[in-house]
Order: C-alpha cells, then structure tokens, then sequence
C-alpha cells in the first residue's frame, strides 16, 4: 500500500484530498501508479491525461514518472506551484 | 541553520529581520523581500485568495533552497516566512531575508530564494473574482526567472 | 515621491516599510536593503564609527537616486533612511526600501539604488581602529557596482 | 565671493571646513578656485596635488574642473564617498 495525496485544483477535480492504493505487482514507478489512477476513467483519466499539467512528488521530494515506489511511500500529485 | 515558518499569522517584518543579525558583528548587508496579495491579477479584480501548501515537503523544499542559496553564496543566515489560509488584498504572503557581510550575496541569494521559492515550493494560490473563485495558473515568467540561476 | 531621510536616530525597519505599501492594493513587491556596522574592515578591528555628511546636498543626491530608479522601473515607491554621526558594530547605518507591483523591477530597483548611493551620495565612515580613527578608503568594488547599471 | 565647504579627511588635513574666498578675474572655473587654493603652500599645495583624488560639487550638483563658478556658488571639496 502506498499513500496519494492530492492538492490544490488536482483535488478539487478529483474529489479526493488522501487515499490509499495496493501498488501493482512488479517493479512499481510512479508512472505504474499514474496508469492505475486513469483506469478509474471519467475525471481521472481526464486529470492524468497526457499533456495536462501535473506535477508529482515520492516521500515529499519532487519525482517524475520513472520514480521508483515502494510500499509505505507517500506520493502527492498536484499542479504547477504558485506561491511567493 | 536557515529559519523557515509557514503559518496562517501574519509576521513583524522588522522583529523577524532583526533575527537575522541579533548578537552579531560580522553581518554588513540583510537583503529581504516581501510579498504582498494584490487586488488584481491577469485582468481580474481580487478580493480575496486563498494559500494552500503541502505540510512536511513546504518545509523540507524551503529549507532545501536556502541550504542551496548558502551553499552558492557567503551567507550568514536566512530566513523565509510564508502564511497559507485565507488573505486580503494588501495581505503580506512571504517574507525572505537573507544575512552577509556583502551586499551583492545579500541580493543575489534573496532573489534566488523567492525564484526557486516559486517553482520549487508546494504551495497553490486560489483567487477570489467577481467571477467566483479560480486557481491562479503558473506563471512561465517565474520559470524563466528560475532557471537564470542555473 | 521618494521619501528620503538623514538621521542620528536608528528606525524601525518594519514600520518604515510599512509606509511604502499602507492604503495601497496594487504593491505586489517590497525589496529592502539594510547596511549594518560590522566589527570588521579591511583587517582592522572596529570598535565603532562616525558618519559625516554634506547638509543639503545629501538629500538632493538620494532623491536624485530614486528619482532616476522610478524613471528605469516600473515603481510604485521609493524609501532611503542614512544615519549620521556616532555608530557601532551591529548597528543600522542605511534602509534601502522599493515598492513595485512585480519583484523583479524591486530587487532591480533596490540594488541600484543602493549601488549609486555608495558612490554618489556625500557621506563618509571615519573608523575607530585599535590603531586609531581613519577614515575609509572608497572601494573600486563599489564603483564596479555602481558601473553595471550603466 | 563664494562660499568653499571642505568634508571628511579633506576638512580635517586643511583645518577648515568652511570659508569664504574672492573670486579670481574673468570667467572662473572649479579650476581657477584649485589653483588658488593650491597656491596657499603647505597642506594645500599637497592636498590638491594632481594624482590626489578629490571630488567637488558646485551648488550641491558633482562637477569637475571646467564646470563654471560664479558669486554666490557654493563649492565643496571632499574625498570619494563611503556611505552605504
């Protein structure tokens, strides 16, 4: 199990701020984790689909696709950052 | 040791600046900006926004980019303050002070802070507009911004 | 409407900022700089020092200073306070104070203004030394500052 | 007449901060007022040596040898500035 957090507009679209999720078997990256999330279909396929913008981030670092996941990480999706 | 807060108060701008050089003699230069909500933006009037920030990686990505501003300049201390929940127009959103002894590390590293600040750094802006509320959408003039540091 | 000040007495950063954004909405940056007294220069312990300057010509040359920073960016205000007369390590010797809707036009502002003041405006340190008082030498490393801006 | 102001180590190796002095005939100059005061002897002659750095101001505005001087000006000698 791996914990996804959601932020800003990502959790608005969503609905969704927290959940948990089984990882898939194998070798899981975040990308593994991105898939899962658009077979849910309707607003999730449409947040993640490609060429929309979101950023990710594994155990609180900034990630990109290939980023390995493990068990127990938390993973946060969320858009580009406006603060400042 | 840089000093990083996020906090809904708002702050002293001098009592928090004045942390920067207590008890020191060898600091010639604090360089600080600070940021304020404005009451327009792309076009809209604003009355109001909201900060939201991701607890645990605000910190650890702020403290990453002041470690990284003293491990490219001679710095003796800094410090950033960001509030997140609901602020008004005129509102104080971040502060970022940065100590030397030399005036041109003072700048150079307060920019680099507040560039890297606003890439870098898990926080998202929602504005309120006569139009209803809308996420402020990234801006490519902060990357462009950023990546002169590089 | 530069607001340009000489003085003995020390002020308080936070409120001096203050003035540059209070009843205004459309301030989105506030740069500042503070020069402060170090223990040390150019090898020599200080124990202290004094701030001389020329009454009349000094204020003209700051306003002239922010004058010209409000003609090259896009300012909403402009704040120098300089002390004068008897100082000592860790004290505040200037402010440096720049409003603007965006932050790069007032860091940009800040610097230069900070810059044109250390080669322009008449005032000049007189160091107490273990050696005794002496005056400070103009540095060519102010003057390349200053040169960028050209 | 004019009125001559000297500032900083410049005040203090002259003895003078402030004098008045007539003008020379014809059409003065910042460096008609110099050589005047140069032809005083001693700490003047040294301390408005060429190669010695001094800036001046005319009326509180920075000027230079040739800037014009006339009855009534206020003209200031002093070292390069270390404000700041």
């Amino acid at each position: 199990m791996v914990t996804i957090l959601y932020f800003a507009s990502l959790r608005e679209s969503l609905g969704n701020s927290r959940e948990q999720l089984a990882l898939p078997m194998g070798n899981a990256t975040v990308s593994s984790v991105v898939e899962a999330l658009r077979a849910r279909g309707t607003q999730w396929t449409e947040a993640f689909a490609p060429g929309r913008t979101w950023r990710v981030a594994v155990n609180q670092q900034m990630a990109g696709l290939a980023t390995p996941v493990s068990p127990g990480d938390e993973i946060a999706f969320f858009p580009p950052v406006t603060g400042g | 040791m840089p000093s990083v807060r996020v906090q809904e108060a708002d702050f002293d701008t001098g009592k928090e600046l004045e942390t920067l050089t207590h008890g020191r003699r060898d600091v010639g230069a604090v360089a600080s900006f600070v940021g304020i909500v404005r009451d327009a933006n792309d076009g809209a009037r604003v009355s109001g926004m909201t900060l939201e920030h991701y607890p645990g990686m605000t910190e650890k990505a702020l403290e990453g980019i002041c470690a990284e501003a003293s491990s490219r300049w001679d710095l003796t201390d800094t410090l950033v303050i960001h509030r997140v929940g609901p602020l008004r127009p005129g509102d104080r959103i971040v502060l970022v002070g940065v100590a030397s002894p030399h005036r041109g590390d003072a700048f150079a590293a307060c920019e680099f802070i507040i560039d890297y600040l606003k890439t870098r750094a898990p926080f998202w802006k929602r504005e309120d507009t006569p139009e209803g509320p809308r996420w402020v959408e990234a801006r490519p003039s902060d990357d462009t911004a950023a990546k002169k540091w590089k």
